[in-house]
């Protein structure tokens, strides 16, 4: 089952299909789609072997490589090799994410029969994205992390700036600064790490700083400045607070499936990299940070919502909504329990497919009406049903009604922060009723209603459309029904994770 | 038999699987599978209520979730109160069902009714049958998704869209109540077991203070689902829904899972004095204020429902009276008869398609079957001697005296008379005098529709006598047998109680006589003698638009805030960095002029300082 | 400092030459500009017979104030006649420049004005010109050939540039 | 021998150098532009034959140098003067300002 490379192959293999692309003339229009889809398949089918492989006893350790890569002689010591091992691997949480990201691909790479033009191009840039979100996540060098995670920012760049919407330009570059911004300090953060400790594995600096008790390698100071500047650099990604108006112009200009991959990924390398560097690397010092974030979760939680219950656009309620759940993710983290990180992850799986289906169903309804105002779309019940419904599923979803995944995570992230700070996560509370309100504010609006005479003359969802969907509900439905599908693959990560912070 | 009582809600979960499937094909037929999946249902929790009789409680439990240390269960349980509820529950559903095969002849989208009946009944019996809190809430919230969709059925009119919207967003809002104490008293049990955590409240492990906020706070939780003041607002706009599934979820179950609640933790409520006076309180107020609303309605499932919410009132009362017997058997009494009215109403509603009272009228010769049907109801609800809602009242009564609430307990009495002057107030307005509207063209409803109500006519006036001071306490022994928490089967009261009751109830319906049978006062003394109250009264006291000005408005005001500090401070500091950045380059660009002397320039005056600094700071290499 | 002869004719030619450059600066026609920079030539030419180059100030005074100033008042000619004198140029790059260049000669006269290196005896005044021819056709021999390369590129680059397009000619009229 | 210091020649070539550097840097017309660069070029050979007398090893190089200078400073002279022309055929103008080609 498990053979050499295989991580590698998984990572690499939709550059296959960009191979492949290349030699196909430019205005096969179905034939490059098809490509672009079935591209994505192998990765699927590789991670889904090897969950089903670990789930049923197979060592994820099996599945690690190493390669020497570069290496060099520190100038000022003698004898001291510095090397950049080419090294991949994988361990509960990150295989999650991984089968998250093939799946979403694949189901991105469907909805995207609704891109109009040079298909070869941005099927080519969608490929080369994937790469970068698996490589993301199968990484574990610091510096091999950092390659990965910057080729995600280009090709995502482009896929904004050229198939977008109408101010698609100026999204492009708010993303790229920002990230741009998020990256070079993520940059700082490594470097300093691979100056300090003389090696960029990830694990190898987890033990590291796990015995410098004594702060000789990393003073103090440094490491708290170091996850502070983490907390930033990953914070532009999920996005925090401040820092996140990049992501609503995104969430409204890009191609939604794009913004499947968005939301669905992209959001999710912020919380990821925070769970395995903020805390894998600096447990002492996220402890003393963890109110902060739980704090900032918090505000995230009902800035988003307050935000969403104004806004006309669909899009732009959803954007921030996104805002709004990421602020669970930090509210579960800043809890620091079994239950909070618990919940936290759930959230990063739960949101990436409530998201991508929420997005999938907006490219849909996008498709026919021209608009996604919700002025402008009424009685979607009517005219397509079945949308609709899908549509009411996903807002239900999001909104966290139990037998659905956001339930899960929504109330493990409480349930965590309850027994740290029980005030904080009261007021957090009221993001529930108000991400109720925002959602059936907007939903309602579309779905229910007298339809527009010129609205009734649209098609129901297609099967093509419809298959995605189903999987994503499928999928959703199974998590909140039954959450130990996975939790049980999550269980060492988190002991890993809480015994590195000593409880 | 217990250990198969799993499937009982299976059985509407398929159905509404089914049915949203494959429902588009079947049409009409959908509503024989739902039916005779309900009645699977029913017979299936008959037969559990039957074996439980003679066996102990029986549980099953697996793991559902693992969270660090923690195993959160799911499963099943099978005791006194989940036995009786699940009867309750299946029949109503069964019933309703199959009322609603009439009812909603005809409707294009009967098999989307179907389904969402399948899935409320799914949520309901599943709730039941919890034997944890956290299964509890999320059934919890199911039933009140199959509220909202329920209520949202008529998608394309504006009020029945917002009327969904607004029940669940403020049942939401007492759910989050609920969401908190349930995490707080995990924290402080480990453990979401009603059985732990019952333990834990007796072996005294949690403190006083703790207990009276975690009861709170899922009170709060029950008076959002139950319609307590000051959540109510959302019951009688729900009326949106079809009418089948107001008798459903607004009179007999969902509306009654607060009160279910309540007294399936009625241990840990019972161990804080406060959370008992504070439901007793809000109980009898609710009863009270809700009645007073009633008698000023003009459409008739408004009538019903703000009664519901005085009649839940009366629940709530009876539970915070320590009444646990008088709280469940008048939930019982109320399932029955309520349901029973909502039926025939939606039955009068049929025949004369609409539910405005004034344009009734003089109905009972034409609706021979709706019409005595109706009857029973209103005899019952009003607390007529010999019907099931006298029986239960009266205990209601009795708890709330020997309580020691002197003053909830007139309350109480006040809000009884009030009930059976409006209750009657409709009766006559509706089935006696001149017809006021279009009858010419009523009908009876059909078979399918009457035989329910033939069965919860029946039931409206004999499920009282499981439980009577006159004819032994079945229920309330039943009920309590092997938990002292739950108090005593029978609570004695003074005699002249009943005398009251029966008393005030024969007032209230003499009083809506005169006025509206006999007319010998005139029927608008009230509205035109003291015509502020009435005004306050039929505006259901100014409640709606004070928490649109206030929370709405606030709501949107803050957002509002939020969009212009997004709007200024977020995006203006993006700006303002982005703008220094921009001009800072718009200067660097002037330098790239293109002349030759000014590159120059620069690179020189670059040398310049870089020979003087190293001039003065004696170089880098010293 | 002995007040000696030499002394003095060096101040007299450096101030001649400074005077020279200073007036370059400050003159609005650009003719007087040349004229006042040939003095400045000159003087250098001076300053090099001081300096026992005697060849390399017939040199200076042959190509500086000969050639090159000619060459220059030939470009005044033919590219303007009207206009000699120099629109203004920015102040605040003035002010600064001046305050650069202020800063770096103050920097570098710190460095330089007590140079003093031992003093060496040498023959450089005897024979210089044949000194400087030994030292050219053998020693610096490549040296000097490729310089007699860089004047031939420089000559054709310079007939090339400064020629007209017959095609561009042709085109004007 | 020598009654005036190496440092007085040196100074005097820093000078005209920044003299000449001030003109190259300051200066519109570009035939001054050409000027003032002959002038540097003149100060560092004042340089040059100081060094080559005054300095640690006095010896003929210097002055060897200084002619060498000499020469590349004509050819440039003359080159600079061809494009110059070239120039001002095309532009009609020998305003430095509006020799900004490198912008685009």
């Amino acid at each position: 089952m498990m053979f050499p490379y295989y991580l590698s192959l998984l990572v690499f293999s939709p550059l296959i299909g960009i191979l492949v692309l290349v030699f196909i003339p430019k205005v096969k229009e179905p034939f490059i789609k098809l490509i672009g889809f079935l591209a994505t398949l192998p990765a699927l089918i590789l991670t889904v072997i090897a969950y089903i492989a670990h789930r049923n006893g197979a060592e994820l350790s099996e599945l690690a490589e190493k390669v020497g890569w570069m290496q060099f002689v520190n100038p000022e010591m003698a004898g001291k090799i510095y090397s950049i091992d080419y090294e991949l691997g994988v361990d509960g949480f990150s295989l999650l994410m991984l089968m998250l990201t093939a799946l979403l691909s694949t189901l991105a790479a469907i909805a995207s029969i609704h891109i109009k033009k040079e298909w070869k191009g941005y099927f080519m840039l969608f490929l080369l994205l994937e790469i970068g979100m698996l490589g993301v996540f199968a990484a574990e060098n610091l510096i091999l992390f950092f390659i990965f995670f910057e080729i995600t920012l280009i090709p995502t760049f482009f896929l904004i700036g050229k198939w977008g919407y109408f101010e698609k330009e100026k999204a492009a570059f708010k993303f790229l600064v920002y990230n741009g911004l998020g990256s070079a300090i993520l940059l700082i953060v490594i470097m300093v790490l691979y100056a300090r400790t003389g090696t960029s594995n990830i694990e190898a600096i987890m033990s590291i700083m796990a015995s410098d008790s004594d702060h000789l390698v990393v003073s103090a100071g440094t490491k708290m400045g170091l996850l502070i500047a983490l907390v930033v650099a990953f914070g532009v990604k999920l996005p925090i607070f401040p820092l996140h108006s990049w992501m609503v112009e995104v969430h409204v200009q890009a191609p939604p499936s794009i913004v499947m991959l968005h939301a669905g990924i992209l959001l999710k390398i912020g919380a990821y990299g925070l769970i395995k560097f903020g805390m894998g690397i600096f447990p002492d010092q996220f402890q003393s940070l963890a109110v902060w974030l739980a704090v900032l979760g918090v505000i995230n939680l009902l800035y988003g919502a307050f935000l969403a219950f104004i806004q006309t656009d669909f899009k732009k309620v959803l954007a921030y909504s996104s805002i709004s759940h990421m602020g669970v993710v930090l509210i579960g983290l800043g809890a620091l329990n079994a239950a909070g990180i618990q919940g936290a992850i759930f959230q990063v799986v739960s949101h990436g497919l409530i998201a991508a289906l929420l997005f999938l169903l907006v490219s849909i309804v996008h498709e026919r009406y021209g608009t996604s105002d919700m002025a402008k779309i009424s009685g979607l019940a009517k005219s397509m049903p079945i949308a609709a419904g899908i549509l009411l599923t996903a807002a239900l979803a999001s909104l966290g009604i139990p037998g659905m995944s956001g339930f899960i995570s929504e109330f493990m992230a409480f349930l965590g922060l309850f027994k740290e700070m029980p005030v904080l996560a009261a007021i957090g509370c009221l993001g529930i009723i108000m991400t109720a309100a925002y959602l059936l504010r907007a939903v309602l609006s579309i779905t229910f209603g007298e339809a527009k005479r010129e609205n009734t003359e649209v098609n129901d969802v297609a099967p093509l459309e419809a298959i995605p969907a189903a999987i994503l509900v499928g999928l959703i439905v199974l998590i909140g029904v039954y959450p130990n599908i996975l939790s049980g693959s999550l269980t060492s990560t988190i002991e890993t994770i809480l015994l590195g912070m000593g409880g | 038999m217990m250990e198969n009582a799993w499937i009982i809600p299976l059985f509407p979960l398929l159905s509404f699987l089914f049915l949203i499937v494959f429902g588009k094909r079947l049409r009409a037929v959908s509503a024989y599978i739902g039916i005779f999946l309900t009645f699977a249902s029913f017979i299936i929790s008959l037969l559990v209520l039957i074996a439980r009789f003679g066996s102990p409680t029986y549980k099953a439990e697996g793991i559902w979730l693992t969270i660090g240390d923690y195993q959160l269960t799911a499963g099943y349980e099978v005791n006194q109160l989940n036995a009786l509820m699940l009867v309750i529950v299946s029949l109503v559903s069964f019933l309703v069902h199959m009322y609603s095969k009439g009812y909603m002849h005809g409707d294009g989208r009967i098999s989307v009714f179907y389904a969402y009946l399948g899935l409320f009944t799914f949520a309901m019996l599943g709730l039941v049958l919890s034997p944890n809190l956290l299964q509890t809430y999320i059934f919890w919230e199911l039933v009140g998704l199959g509220s909202f969709l329920l209520i949202g059925f008529y998608f394309y009119k504006e009020e029945a869209k917002a009327a969904a919207k607004k029940a669940f967003i403020m049942t939401r809002i007492g759910d989050v109540g609920l969401f908190i104490g349930m995490i707080l008293l995990f924290w402080q049990v480990g453990s979401f077991e009603y059985d732990e955590i019952f333990a834990a409240v007796s072996a005294g492990m949690i403190s006083e203070q703790m207990i009276t906020l975690i009861a709170l706070l899922i009170f709060i939780g029950a008076v959002g689902k139950s319609g307590q003041f000051p959540l109510h607002t959302w019951l009688p706009d729900a009326m949106e829904g079809p009418t089948p599934v107001s008798a459903l979820i607004h009179a007999a179950t969902m509306v009654a899972a607060g009160v279910y609640l309540v007294a399936s933790m009625f241990p840990l409520f019972a161990a804080s004095e406060t959370a008992m006076m504070t439901i007793a309180i809000i109980g009898a107020f609710t009863a009270i204020f809700a009645a007073s609303i009633g008698i000023v309605q003009k459409d008739i499932k408004r009538v019903l429902a703000y009664s519901t919410v005085s009649q839940l009132g009366f629940m709530m009362l009876a539970l915070g009276s320590a009444g646990y017997v008088a709280g469940v058997f008048h939930l019982m009494t109320h399932a029955f008869f309520k349901a029973l009215l909502f039926l025939a109403a939606g039955s009068v509603i049929h025949a004369v398609h609409t539910q405005d009272i004034e344009k009734m009228g003089g109905l009972w010769k034409k609706l021979r079957v709706t019409g005595p049907l109706f009857l029973i109801g209103t005899l019952a609800i009003s607390g007529v001697p010999l019907l099931s809602g006298f029986f239960s009242k009266d205990e209601i009564l009795v708890s709330t005296w020997v309580h020691g609430h002197t003053f909830l307990f007139w309350l109480a009495v006040v809000a009884a008379f009030f009930t059976a002057f409006y209750m009657f107030r409709l009766f006559f307005m509706v089935f006696t005098g001149e017809a006021r509207g279009k009858t010419a063209n009523v009908k009876e409803s059909p078979g399918v529709m009457v035989i329910p109500m033939l069965i919860l006519a029946v039931l409206a006036i004999g499920a009282g006598y499981v439980n009577t001071p006159w004819f032994g306490t079945f229920l309330g022994d039943w009920l309590t047998e092997g938990n002292q928490a739950l108090g005593h089967g029978h609570v004695e009261g003074p005699a002249w109680i009943m005398v009251v009751a029966t008393a005030v109830s024969l007032l209230g319906i003499l009083l809506a006589w005169l006025m509206y049978g006999k007319k010998t006062i005139a029927r608008d003394w009230f509205s035109a003698g003291v015509p502020t109250v009435y005004g306050i009264l039929a505006n259901k006291y100014y409640i709606d638009e004070f928490y649109k000005m206030t929370i709405v408005k606030g709501t949107t005001a803050f957002s509002r805030i939020l969009h212009f500090i997004e709007v200024i401070v977020v995006e203006g500091i993006m700006k303002m960095v982005a703008g220094i950045i921009s001009g800072l380059s718009k200067l660097g660009s002037r330098f790239q002029s293109g002349q030759v002397q000014t590159y120059g320039t620069v690179a020189f005056l670059g040398l310049a300082i870089l020979v003087i600094f190293f001039a003065v700071t004696g170089g880098y290499l010293k | 400092m002995i007040f000696s002869g030499e002394f003095l004719i060096f101040m007299l030619l450096a101030l001649i030459a400074v005077m020279g450059g200073v007036l370059m600066i400050n003159l609005t026609k650009v003719v007087h500009m040349v004229v006042a920079l040939v003095f400045t030539f000159v003087s250098i030419a001076g300053i090099f017979v001081l300096l026992s180059a005697e060849f390399i100030a017939a040199v200076q005074i042959l190509i500086y104030s000969g050639a090159v100033t000619i060459i220059m008042l030939f470009g005044i000619m033919l590219t303007r006649h009207n206009d000699e004198s120099e629109p203004k140029t920015g102040r605040l790059r003035k002010i600064l420049l001046f305050l650069g260049v202020l800063g770096f000669g103050v920097v570098f006269y710190i460095g330089v004005y007590n140079v003093d290196f031992p003093q060496a005896a040498n023959t450089l005044h005897e024979n210089n010109t044949e000194q400087i021819g030994i030292a050219l056709y053998s020693k610096y021999i490549i040296p000097f050939e490729l310089t007699s390369v860089i004047l031939l590129v420089a000559l054709i680059g310079a007939i090339v540039l400064a020629k007209r397009d017959d095609q561009e000619e042709a085109d004007k009229e | 021998m020598s009654t005036v210091p190496i440092s007085a020649y040196l100074t005097l070539a820093l000078v005209l150098f920044c003299i000449g550097l001030f003109g190259a840097l300051t200066k519109r017309n570009t035939v001054i532009v050409l000027i003032s660069i002959e002038l540097m070029l003149n100060a560092v050979n004042i340089n040059l034959v100081a060094f080559s007398k005054l300095g640690m090893a006095p010896s003929i190089d210097g002055q060897v140098f200084a002619l060498f200078a000499i020469a590349v400073a004509a050819a440039e002279a003359a080159v600079g003067l061809a494009i110059l022309i070239a120039l001002y055929r095309n532009r009609k103008s020998v305003n430095i300002d509006e020799f900004n080609t490198l912008k685009n």
